[in-house]
């Protein structure tokens, strides 16, 4: 619930910058619909230092409270290969050591000297540090980002073309590849979409519950591989 | 030259304002008109001339022995049939009925194997019906109730219901609502503001339900009605009563199904049970473009709608007896004229079997699946296209087609007269 | 009778339970309703406790466009839970469908086909704010003098 | 007991006891910058229909004409509060949140155009397409009445026994005929693109 409480002021700060909270509608094609004000931009910087003043609390909440810590560690672990045998994406992996990120070779990232963050465990706790970690490298990668913003136009234009594209981002729960067809005036005519979940969820049930004797350790073992229910329901 | 105004003969909306670009004596292009009006406008594999069946093989003929041939036919035969009629005006219609009460022969019309039921409903209950007009000035509700319209009637709602604008309706296109209702999701269904979907053959239920619900007797409904849920039927009938003027149209959904004419008759009821809340109306939708027409005609001519039986040398009405499928079941009849209409592609097939072994003369400008069945096809002109006279819009209107061009044909009319004429020389020698 | 009333009244509106239940949402209108657990809007000061039994809610939030697996198994959801009992729509989609209204997707909405809903929030996703105050302004119309107007 | 000591440290900590004990949760508003539904200001709406177009959910937004003129009406259990119609509207009638001073002071813009295409195969000429179009009934309320058109300024009519496509650049791609079509044999393609207004025009 805390946790929640520090997810609110990451979407006061989504919503000054777009005007609402989940659904922003904010990127069109060639740039995106509003800019970001100086003051907005200040007052994004402020409520970082507060969210990551929050996260290392709850950051040592984690590591040091035997409630979660000790429950965690060692219970559902996959190692390596069975990492990469399920295809399992996103910090999922990621806790398991698989190099995993799409973020590494993307350009902007690269610019922004990205590194992944891995850990070798692969047990619940590893999956939920990496998680954790990811909080912290994005607000280093959001202020940098604030820094380094230039000045100039928000809007380049441009239209969708008729053609076929397959592209792949790094989401929160990991690898998102969308595939689109589009007629010649940018319709969609075909669209397939692979979320992070279907191969996690797949490697949870086979490889992490494998392992686990106790079945209140079932519950923390799914929800560690952080299944969205609404991405395998489609 | 580009004939305006001209009446599409094909279904029951009689579109009146059809523009056709004729050249050479041929249609060349039609603005307006749908898809199936365009193509019978465009029609072009018409017969040259009158065929006779000789052995395996057709043979050309003249009119004049055609017309022969099948007064000779029908004043030969003990009981001939006259059927069709829904394909040509009422002119040619009245010469009809003169020529049953000469041969003393039956005369029925498609309506039997269509809209019979709910004539026969009508009979007993009363039509509470108005014109199209209406509908498209006031009705703020329409219903299709086993019809389908963007298949059967096309224009039907951009002319008078779903699109039009009304008289007295302000924002007519968003505040009209269309309930469709039908055993499969039509294409009529896609346009629809709401769609019941029953199961084949539970018309009468639903209809039944929904006359408990207007009477206030809901919690005697089921959970759901020939699969339809409950909710869906409150939320139906709130539509109807909220309405401040409705118009139900039905189709062969509701007349050919388990039911029959009770169906409508149960339709009807709902209509005037409604009627004590809010203004509403029901209308059949009518295929032909004149089978209304041949319906007021008999009417009027002999006092039944269809199925009429001069054996005994005044009009008789028996429908189950008189009407054409039954005479061809029961094999009575042993000679039959054919006008405008194609038996061939809709009868059962014991009535087929039989009108394969008697004589039959058929008046049609293309060849269809009757000609397969008939001793002599005589061609004649295209009413509202190279004929003229008056047809009945499915409203009860009558619209007098325009001849929009100009052939060697003969007209249904002329063909019968001729033929009604040499019947009355040869029975008053 | 009414001092009984009256005590039924004070207990029930201070004490609304609140199933949720998601017919094939996208998670946006999910996560705003967990929102109004975080501590800035916090459900529970006003006495709304929010546990997936229906056996012994008073108030079903319905979330998402229906889709067709979930039609009957929406049905037996609402008929479990205890009378008196609300239906409420949170989001579009329960409404009207929202994006997916269109042809070719896999939906059928609205969600008022299958149970009576007595409150709709729209919004796309609504925010926690809204949610929270269509329960609490819907609820008491209900359940006041519930045995009352039964009669 | 490492543990038990950070547990113990952590809430006693001055800022978690006064949390625990004075903390009031916000009250049930909305902040001004909260794209809401878009609302009505004083202009008026010239019925282009720019923000039906735009609309990415369907139904969301409607251009009726009231008795005083052209009035867009937002209907809640559609809209989805992107702002695209405000942000499109060439009048300033719609407002929400703050979009409209933020494009003001980006310089931003929408500039859009439609493509129409009819599949002569799928299509029935019913009409359905041309009578419900809006700029139809606006340019010729003929249409609307009767469903035939003699103007030859309408968007399309049924013409030689297809829907033919008079005035492709009319269309306010509002796409009222696709959705009216029975069997999607007409299609509206949008094309917007976001760019920046010169400074002669801002």
């Amino acid at each position: 619930m805390y946790l929640l409480n520090t997810r609110e002021t990451v979407l006061d700060n989504l919503e000054r910058l777009t005007g609402s909270r989940i659904n922003t509608a904010y990127m069109i094609p060639g740039g995106v619909r509003f800019d970001l004000l100086p003051e907005d931009a200040a007052a994004m910087l402020a409520d970082l230092v507060k969210v990551e003043g929050e996260m290392r609390r709850h950051t040592g909440m984690f590591e040091t409270g035997p409630l979660i810590a000790l429950r965690s560690k060692g219970i559902g672990v996959m190692d390596r290969e069975e990492a990469i045998r399920a295809h399992t994406v996103g910090p999922t992996a990621r806790a398991s050591g698989v190099v995993c990120d799409l973020r590494l070779r993307h350009p902007t990232y690269r610019e922004l000297g990205f590194t992944q963050v891995t850990r070798t465990e692969g047990d619940n706790f590893a999956r939920i540090m990496v998680r954790f970690q990811e909080v912290f490298q994005s607000i280093d990668l959001i202020r940098k980002c604030i820094d380094s913003l230039p000045d100039g136009p928000i809007r380049g234009g441009g239209l969708c073309k008729a053609g076929e594209v397959s592209y792949g981002g790094e989401a929160p729960r990991g690898e998102l590849t969308y595939s689109i067809k589009t007629d010649e005036y940018g319709r969609v005519v075909d669209i397939a979409i692979r979320t992070p979940s279907i191969m996690n969820i797949e490697a949870c049930a086979h490889s992490m519950i494998r392992d686990v004797t106790s079945i209140a350790d079932v519950t923390s073992t799914f929800i560690s591989s952080d299944p969205c229910i609404a991405c395998n329901e489609r | 030259m580009i004939v305006k105004d001209a009446v599409c003969p094909f279904c029951g909306c009689l579109c009146d304002d059809i523009e056709v670009e004729v050249e050479d004596d041929r249609v060349v292009a039609v603005t307006n008109a749908c898809e199936l009006g365009t193509t019978k406008f465009m029609g072009e594999k018409r017969m040259k001339n009158p065929i006779l069946r000789d052995g395996d093989r057709w043979r050309d003929i003249t009119y004049d022995e055609a017309v022969q041939y099948a007064a000779d036919m029908l004043l030969s035969a003990e009981r001939p049939l006259l059927y069709g009629w829904s394909g040509t005006h009422g002119e040619a219609q009245c010469v009809g009925v003169h020529m049953a009460e000469l041969v003393r022969g039956v005369i029925d019309n498609t309506s039997s194997v269509c809209h019979g039921p709910s004539i026969l409903a009508i009979q007993e209950v009363g039509h509470p019906g108005c014109t199209l007009g209406v509908v498209k000035n006031r009705a703020d509700l329409v219903i299709y109730w086993g019809s389908n319209p963007i298949d059967a009637h096309p224009r039907h709602l951009s002319r008078y219901t779903r699109y039009a604008e009304g008289f007295f309706l302000e924002n007519a296109f968003r505040d009209r609502k269309v309930i469709v209702v039908d055993i499969r999701k039509t294409e009529t269904a896609n346009i629809a503001d709401e769609f019941v979907r029953i199961k084949p053959g539970g018309d009468y239920a639903v209809l039944s339900a929904l006359r408990a619900i207007v009477q206030g007797k809901t919690d005697t409904i089921p959970r759901t009605v020939a699969g339809v849920t409950r909710e869906q039927l409150v939320r139906v009938a709130n539509l109807c009563k909220n309405a401040k003027f409705g118009a139900v149209y039905f189709g062969l959904g509701l007349t050919m199904t388990r039911g029959k004419y009770k169906n409508i008759r149960n339709a009807i009821e709902l209509v005037s049970e409604l009627s004590r809340h809010t203004k509403f109306t029901i209308s059949a939708m009518r295929g032909h473009y004149n089978v209304y027409g041949s319906n007021e005609v008999n009417t009027w001519m002999t006092g039944y709608p269809f199925g009429i039986d001069y054996s005994r040398g005044i009009a008789f009405y028996n429908p189950g007896e008189t009407t054409a499928v039954d005479i061809l079941a029961r094999k009575e009849c042993d000679a039959a004229l054919i006008v405008g209409s194609d038996p061939a592609a809709h009868f059962p097939r014991k009535c087929l079997e039989h009108l394969a072994d008697i004589p039959v003369v058929q008046l049609d400008p293309y060849p269809n699946a009757t000609t397969a069945f008939c001793n002599v096809q005589i061609p004649v002109a295209v009413t509202g296209i190279d004929a003229e006279g008056t047809a009945y819009r499915m409203d009860g209107v009558p619209i007098r087609t325009r001849k929009v061009l100009s052939t060697d044909y003969l007209s249904d009319r002329e063909v019968l007269s001729r033929m009604c004429a040499l019947m009355q020389e040869a029975l008053e020698r | 009778m009414s001092i009984l009333q009256d005590i039924k009244n004070a207990v029930r509106s201070r004490s609304i339970h609140v199933a949720y239940v998601d017919v094939g949402s996208c998670n946006g209108c999910d996560i705003e309703v967990l929102a109004c657990l975080a501590p800035r809007y916090d459900i529970e000061q006003y006495g709304i406790y929010v546990h997936n039994n229906p056996r012994e809610a008073d108030v079903l939030l319905v979330i998402g466009s229906v889709t067709p697996q979930w039609v009957d198994k929406l049905r037996d959801i609402w008929e479990k839970i205890p009378e008196p009992k609300v239906a409420v729509a949170i989001g579009n989609c329960p409404i009207s469908g929202c994006v997916y209204a269109r042809r070719g997707t896999l939906t059928t909405p609205p969600v008022e086909n299958y149970i009576p809903i007595a409150a709709q929030v729209p919004g796309c996703p609504p925010r926690p704010t809204e949610i929270l105050s269509a329960i609490l302004s819907v609820a008491p119309l209900i359940y006041k003098d519930y045995e009352e107007k039964q009669r | 007991m490492r543990s038990i000591v950070y547990y113990l440290r952590e809430f006693f900590r001055p800022e978690w006891v006064r949390k625990f004990f004075f903390a009031k949760t916000a009250p049930l508003v909305a902040p001004s910058y909260f794209k809401d539904y878009p609302s009505l200001t004083e202009k008026e709406c010239t019925g282009c229909l720019t923000c039906m177009m735009i609309c990415p959910a369907p139904g969301a937004i409607a251009v009726l004409h009231k008795k005083d003129g052209w009035e867009p009406e937002i209907y809640p259990g559609h809209c989805i509060r992107c702002g695209l119609c405000v942000e499109a509207c060439p009048e300033g009638v719609l407002s929400s949140g703050r979009i409209l001073d933020v494009t003001r002071r980006d310089k931003t813009a929408f500039s859009s155009w439609y493509r129409l295409q009819v599949d002569d195969t799928l299509c029935m000429r019913c009409g359905n397409c041309c009578v419900s179009c809006p700029v139809n009934r606006e340019i010729d309320p003929q249409l609307a009445g009767t469903g035939t058109s003699a103007s030859d300024e309408v968007i399309m009519r049924i013409e030689g026994g297809r829907v033919t496509i008079l005035h492709e650049e009319k269309c306010t791609g509002c796409k009222t005929c696709e959705n009216n079509c029975p069997n999607r044999a007409i299609r509206v393609a949008r094309m917007v693109e976001g760019v920046h207004l010169e400074e002669a025009e801002a």
